[in-house]
């Protein structure tokens, strides 16, 4: 294959890398601080593509503000979730928790096709449509808005988590909830504030998604598997690793297609992401053990 | 000599990546006899035991039992040959009631499977009899017999720990390995345990125990092992062990600390 | 005398209960409900499985509809495509699973909670792809029609009368089976992992190997229920088998409270009952109030909604007991 | 010992209790036998995905439907039995779509239209056929049926997918396109028109030949790689087979690509949505249709212009206006025949008959039948009733600035 189309597969296979990661990022918040793999996340996402798209166009905001609101919109979603659904179900085991974010995505997937739309929406490009060419490739200037979106949000999490207080009460919290609350972090408002911070990220995602791909209500299912494939090829532990899983499983993906041999085609490409997340786990499987015997 | 020595240690040593937790220990325990293993915390009496439950793998070193070398054998299969512990944290299995949790204890003395057990086969009625009056017999033993059918954690802790040593006994062992079986007791109920604990010897059984508390330990054992930091210091008598200034450092230096 | 008074009137209620069951499938009682309880009962037997090995051994399985297809397809494939007989094509595809389910079983239990959750989730959304893209064999997200009905001899299973009391009788063995086996020793391992496992290493049992062979178990039934689901819909197509229904095999398994083998049957009931009998009639909004129930459900009685019901009939008979004694 | 004793007493109990009730027992399907009374409603069931992956087609189609159902009962019913629709969403779930067939089938219903996707058609099918109760799907696939022998009670009203292709197939020849790169939704509708599209006796029919044959998911982020791995090809068109949102993604991927090869796409876009969100990219993409699209240029002397128009009118008036689409046509065909049918039904049959002479007229009766996919004449040997020549059967759609226009060829 020519420099050029290799440019073009890695290009294309780092932009639905870069949303996986976004959606990821999400998975993994939650999951360091409560132990609770949210299956609503990819929601999220699809709350901040639809969100935006109806405040343009039904609400005639102007284009800022509008993203800016549907990110604070689903951020809220958020938090009222984990307040109304997670917090009171402090007995439930890991199923059932499991089930209780499933319940709430549907929920919302319901309300969202009820009261907003059944049909794909796509809100319009940040910087116009015309492709950009990068060393013989072309690109959709929308797709650099994603990538860069999520190097963007990366940074500022690792800053957040690393350098502010809350930040650090944060990251002490996910490593060991005991001690943290015993120097007095209250771990439930820790809590809290994650499904805030993976809300909004799953936010910011949708919003810079849905100019590329055009999004329904059921949007987030899929996008939810993939970022959970790409939290758990990080094994759920940092910001770093879930994009670093996201890129993984969207350049996989890309090159799986680019093959086009064997079982290696468009067809197989996300039993392919999937098996690789289950090779990831099993040669993981040791030192996951471990960490389930610690924490 | 050898067919009454239990259970044998040649160096055995015990690292966790930089940490060595054990280091070359030589035991040879007498059968049918109470040993004590104590020593300050850290000392590597836990991680002795967890190697000779088989919990995990020794880095160096052997463990024979009866003559046998175990250090290759699964710990699911040292139970049938005949070693069996308690936990420092009970373990009892909260999904049963107390008489499940002692006839659980029955696993590798019966041998019925799946086909037996789903279609109630003779077999399987047959053994599952068994079971139940050997459990009942052992929670005689340990004075719970009037508690087989309430759950196992609405017990009392005194009464959870002799559960659990229930639950060890019924698996009908040569050697049973007592982790720290005084902690969290009162008077009264130490002084039910050392009389029990006294009764399992004298059905020949070889008792190795783990225990803080000094007036326990020395009430009951005929021969202490003393471990300092992964290493065998002293072992003896109680009064021996007792006097031995190696010992009394360990522990003033423990205290200081 | 109450003693035994009492035990001729829980024979009553059981015989009840037996009869009840017998006589829905007919038009003058709940006749025009028979499909919907023979799909009850087909679920019933994937949820039993599923309870043996997350509600008394503790693993978790989100991707149990990836064995429930395989029953599904191998029985389709055999029966349809190459004309074996249904029972053998029934059979084959049980082992088959079996052996699937042995073969990945070692491997995938050396992860342990959320992981396991995740490995299993993992291989149910492999085997919805393979089920989607093996056209060829599988026909593909359209699905196959054309597959025969169960018969023995010259009686053929082809009215849904005849199916009903087909289904539940494999469900009655399933549920006796499994009663028989979680009060065995083999069931009294499976809590004992579940509770500890270091306990259960402690006293002589192969904790791996009975994971294993629990897995094997539930494969085998959700095979079953898959061969049983093909020949009485005489249709199989990938879109029975994707997560969502992984995940409401789940669920039926959590609402009939995990731990317990009867609750099964109430968890199917009820899970169906509520998506093809209760909330059709809101059409567009039912998926809204299914979600709702599932969250609140899970808030409210984590231990499933059965053994709720259990609790609350317990506290109700004692408040009698107590005005009964009362002078 | 005493175990068996109790299994006894219980098998006795059991068995007397039957007794009881096995007196008055009658086996035997659903249904009942009782001839319907005179304007007593006459019950319609249809069974569409509202919800779940296809509801993005089943949306529109319970609309029609109820806007039919509403303006005959508003003009008193037919001979004066009012009309009864009850309509239920299987979720895009097929063992649901059996299920809830089956429960349609014990409310009594007359006919039943719908489900919304091949799969969920298939399902529902055996179940009607079951029950013999005629069942008029709004799905696509040919297999629901084909061979009309072997699917005495199914009939469906959208263009058959083969006919679709075969008119695109004829389009390429004209313009002398011999090599053809494919990209398929792995979804039923995008699955199905594969295997149709790659048909040796089409194939060779119309001298085309498959350079590439790439297939994407419905909810995938990108196709560009497909593309990328078309690029490489001698492939002069792309033909794409899907609903939203996947052409929409390609057509806007081909232009980012700058690939100028045309892109030709299933009846499975003509929905306003299509237009909006693949925006310009959306210019130059041809698709075969119903003439519904392209109403406003088809001459008077249509004998569906007329038709066409007015429905377009009523629904938009109802719905709001961009919202009439070849899928609401698919069901309201499928109602209106079943319709027609009871208009000339004779007082006085059981559920049972009522339910053979709607299945013997829409298979007999239904003749120049001016409906929203064209004139159907349904037979014995064709269970879809639209013409199978491709020209007659379907007209090409080329969207210029963002409009549909027809492209006649």
């Amino acid at each position: 294959m020519s420099s050029a189309q290799f440019v073009q597969y890695l290009i294309s296979g780092i932009t639905s890398g870069s949303v996986y990661a976004l959606v990821g990022l999400g998975f993994t918040i939650i999951y360091a601080v409560t132990k609770i793999i949210n299956f609503a996340q990819g929601e999220f996402v699809m709350l901040g593509g639809l969100l935006s798209f109806t405040l343009i166009h039904s609400a005639g905001l102007p284009a800022v503000p509008a993203l800016i609101l549907s990110i604070i919109i689903a951020a809220a979603i958020g938090a009222v979730m984990y307040l109304l659904a997670i917090r009171p179900a402090q007995k439930a085991s890991v199923v059932s928790l499991i089930i209780i974010t499933i319940g709430a995505a549907i929920f919302i997937r319901g309300i969202v096709g009820q009261e907003l739309t059944k049909s794909f929406v796509r809100p319009p490009s940040f910087s116009g449509e015309e492709s950009i060419s990068f060393l013989g490739a072309h690109i959709d200037p929308q797709a650099l808005w994603i990538i860069g979106t999520m190097v963007m949000v990366t940074i500022i999490l690792h800053l957040f988590l690393t350098y502010t207080m809350v930040g650090k009460a944060l990251k002490a919290c996910a490593i060991n909830p005991v001690a943290s609350s015993l120097v007095g972090i209250n771990p439930r408002t820790m809590a809290l504030l994650a499904f805030v911070l993976a809300s909004a990220v799953g936010g910011i995602g949708g919003v810079v998604l849905a100019p590329f791909t055009p999004m329904s209500y059921q949007s987030g299912v899929m996008l939810g598997l993939k970022g959970f494939v790409a939290a758990a090829i990080g094994g759920f532990r940092s910001p770093v690793a879930a994009v670093f899983g996201g890129l993984l499983l969207g350049i996989v993906e890309s090159f799986a297609v680019a093959a086009n041999w064997g079982p290696f085609t468009s067809a197989y490409k996300d039993a392919i992401a999937l098996v690789v997340l289950l090779l990831i786990l099993l040669v993981r499987s040791g030192k996951l053990a471990e960490e389930e015997r610690a924490g | 000599m050898n067919e009454t020595v239990i259970l044998e240690t040649k160096g055995l040593t015990k690292a966790f990546g930089g940490l060595i937790a054990l280091d070359k220990v030589d035991l040879s325990l007498q059968a049918g006899k109470i040993t004590a293993i104590i020593g300050p915390n850290g000392a590597g009496k836990t991680t002795l035991f967890n190697l000779i439950a088989g919990v995990y793998p020794v880095s160096s070193g052997q463990i024979y039992f009866q003559g046998k070398m175990l250090n290759k054998i699964p710990a699911h299969q040292r139970a049938a040959m005949g070693i069996v512990r308690t936990f420092q944290h009970v373990y009892l299995f909260g999904n049963m009631t107390v008489l499940e949790n002692v006839m659980s204890g029955r696993h590798p003395r019966s041998s019925y499977g799946f086909l037996e057990a789903a279609l109630r086969l003779p077999k399987a009625r047959r053994e599952e009899e068994a079971s139940s009056l050997n459990a009942i017999k052992y929670l005689n033993l340990v004075g719970l017999g009037t508690h087989a059918e309430h759950d196992a954690l609405s017990l009392p802790l005194g009464q959870q720990k002799l559960l659990a040593i229930a639950r060890a006994m019924v698996t009908e062992p040569r050697l049973i390995l007592l982790d720290e079986p005084g902690a969290g007791l009162n008077t009264l109920e130490k002084r039910q345990l050392s009389d029990l604990i006294r009764n399992i010897r004298e059905m020949g059984i070889s008792v190795i125990l783990v225990e803080h508390d000094m007036p326990l330990v020395m009430g009951l054992a005929e021969w202490v092992i003393v471990l300092d930091s992964g290493q065998k210091i002293a072992e003896g008598t109680a009064a021996q062990v007792q006097k031995d200034p190696k010992v009394i450092a360990a522990y003033l230096g423990e205290d200081v600390e | 005398m109450l003693v035994r008074l009492k035990r001729y009137w829980s024979y009553l209620a059981i015989a009840a209960v037996i009869a009840f069951f017998i006589l829905i499938p007919f038009d003058w009682f709940l006749g025009r409900y028979t499909t919907l309880m023979i799909f009850i009962g087909i679920y019933t037997i994937v949820t039993v499985g599923l309870c043996l090995l997350m509600g008394y051994t503790g693993q978790v399985s989100l991707g149990q509809a990836a064995f429930f297809g395989m029953g599904a397809y191998v029985s389709a494939i055999l029966s349809k495509t190459y004309g074996v007989n249904p029972w053998g094509a029934m059979i084959v595809a049980a082992v088959m699973t079996g052996a699937f389910a042995y073969i990945i079983g070692y491997p995938i239990f050396r992860l342990k909670g959320n992981y396991l959750a995740m490995a299993t989730l993992g291989l149910g959304l492999i085997m919805w792809i393979l089920f989607k893209e093996l056209s060829q064999f599988t026909g593909g997200p359209d699905g196959m029609s054309g597959i025969p009905f169960l018969a023995i001899g010259g009686f053929i299973f082809d009215t849904s009368f005849r199916r009903y009391f087909l289904v539940w009788a494999f469900c009655l063995a399933v549920l006796l089976i499994s009663q028989n086996i979680i009060g065995s020793r083999i069931g009294r391992a499976l809590r004992a992992i579940h509770g500890s496992e270091a306990a259960a290493e402690s006293i002589g049992i192969n904790v791996t190997q009975f994971k294993v062979k629990i897995l094997v178990l539930s494969a085998v039934l959700a095979s079953l229920a898959g061969s049983l689901l093909v020949f009485n819909m005489n249709f199989v197509n990938p879109q029975t088998f994707d997560f969502m229904s992984s995940v409401k095999l789940v669920v039926m398994a959590v609402i009939g409270g995990l731990a317990s083998i009867w609750g099964a049957v109430f968890g199917a009931g009820v899970t169906r009952l509520l998506s093809e009998e209760l909330l059709v009639r809101f059409v567009g909004w039912d998926i809204v109030i299914y979600g709702l129930i599932l969250v609140l459900i899970m808030i409210f009685m984590p231990d499933g909604l059965f053994v709720k019901l259990k609790e609350i009939f317990e506290r109700l008979r004692l408040r009698y007991r107590q005005r009964g004694t009362e002078p | 010992m005493r175990n068996y004793l109790k299994y006894a007493v219980v098998l006795v109990l059991a068995v007397a209790l039957l007794a009881l009730g096995g007196m008055s027992c009658s086996s035997g399907g659903g249904g009942g036998a009782t001839p319907t009374p005179s304007a007593a409603p006459y019950k319609i069931g249809a069974i569409f995905a509202l919800t779940g992956f296809n509801s993005t087609l089943g949306d529109t189609e319970p609309l029609a439907a109820k806007m039919l159902v509403d303006q005959i009962n508003a003009n008193g019913g037919i001979n004066g039995h009012h009309l009864e629709l009850t309509i239920y969403d299987n979720e895009s779930d097929t063992v649901k779509a059996a299920t809830l067939a089956d429960k349609l089938i014990q409310d009594g219903v007359l006919a039943i239209i719908g489900p919304t996707s091949t799969g969920d058609s298939n399902a529902a099918k055996v179940e009607t056929a079951k029950a013999e109760v005629p069942l008029v799907s709004c799905a696509s696939g040919s297999n629901i049926v084909e061979p009309a022998g072997n699917n005495t009670w199914t009939f469906n009203t959208p263009q058959l997918d083969f006919v679709a292709i075969e008119r695109i197939y004829t389009y390429l020849q004209e313009g002398n396109i011999t090599k053809v790169a494919l990209l398929t939704d792995t979804a039923g509708f995008g699955k199905a028109g594969l295997a149709q599209l790659k048909r040796e006796d089409l194939l060779t029919k119309y001298g085309i030949t498959i350079v590439d044959a790439e297939t994407y998911g419905t909810y995938d982020v990108d196709m560009q790689n497909q593309l990328n791995n078309i690029g490489k090809t001698d492939a002069q068109a792309v033909i794409c087979w899907g609903t939203n949102p996947g052409p929409a993604i390609i057509a806007r991927d081909m232009k980012t690509l700058k690939m100028n090869i045309p892109l030709i796409c299933s009846h499975g876009i003509a929905f306003r949505d299509f237009i909006d969100i693949a925006g310009t990219a959306a210019n130059g993409v041809v698709f075969p249709a119903g003439k519904l699209p392209v109403v406003d240029e088809l001459p008077a002397t249509d004998p569906q212009k007329d038709f066409l128009e007015k429905f377009r009118a009523d629904f938009d008036s109802q719905y709001g206006s961009g919202r009439a689409n070849t899928f609401a046509g698919h069901a309201y065909d499928a109602i209106s025949m079943v319709v027609q049918a009871l208009e000339n039904m004779p007082e006085g049959l059981s559920t049972a008959e009522a339910r053979a002479f709607i299945r013997d007229y829409i298979e007999n009766d239904i003749k120049d039948f001016v409906g929203t996919g064209g004139v159907f004449n349904m037979s014995p040997q064709n269970h879809n009733g639209l013409p199978r020549t491709p020209k007659e059967a379907m007209i090409l759609v080329k969207i210029d600035n963002m409009k549909w226009t027809w492209l006649q060829d």
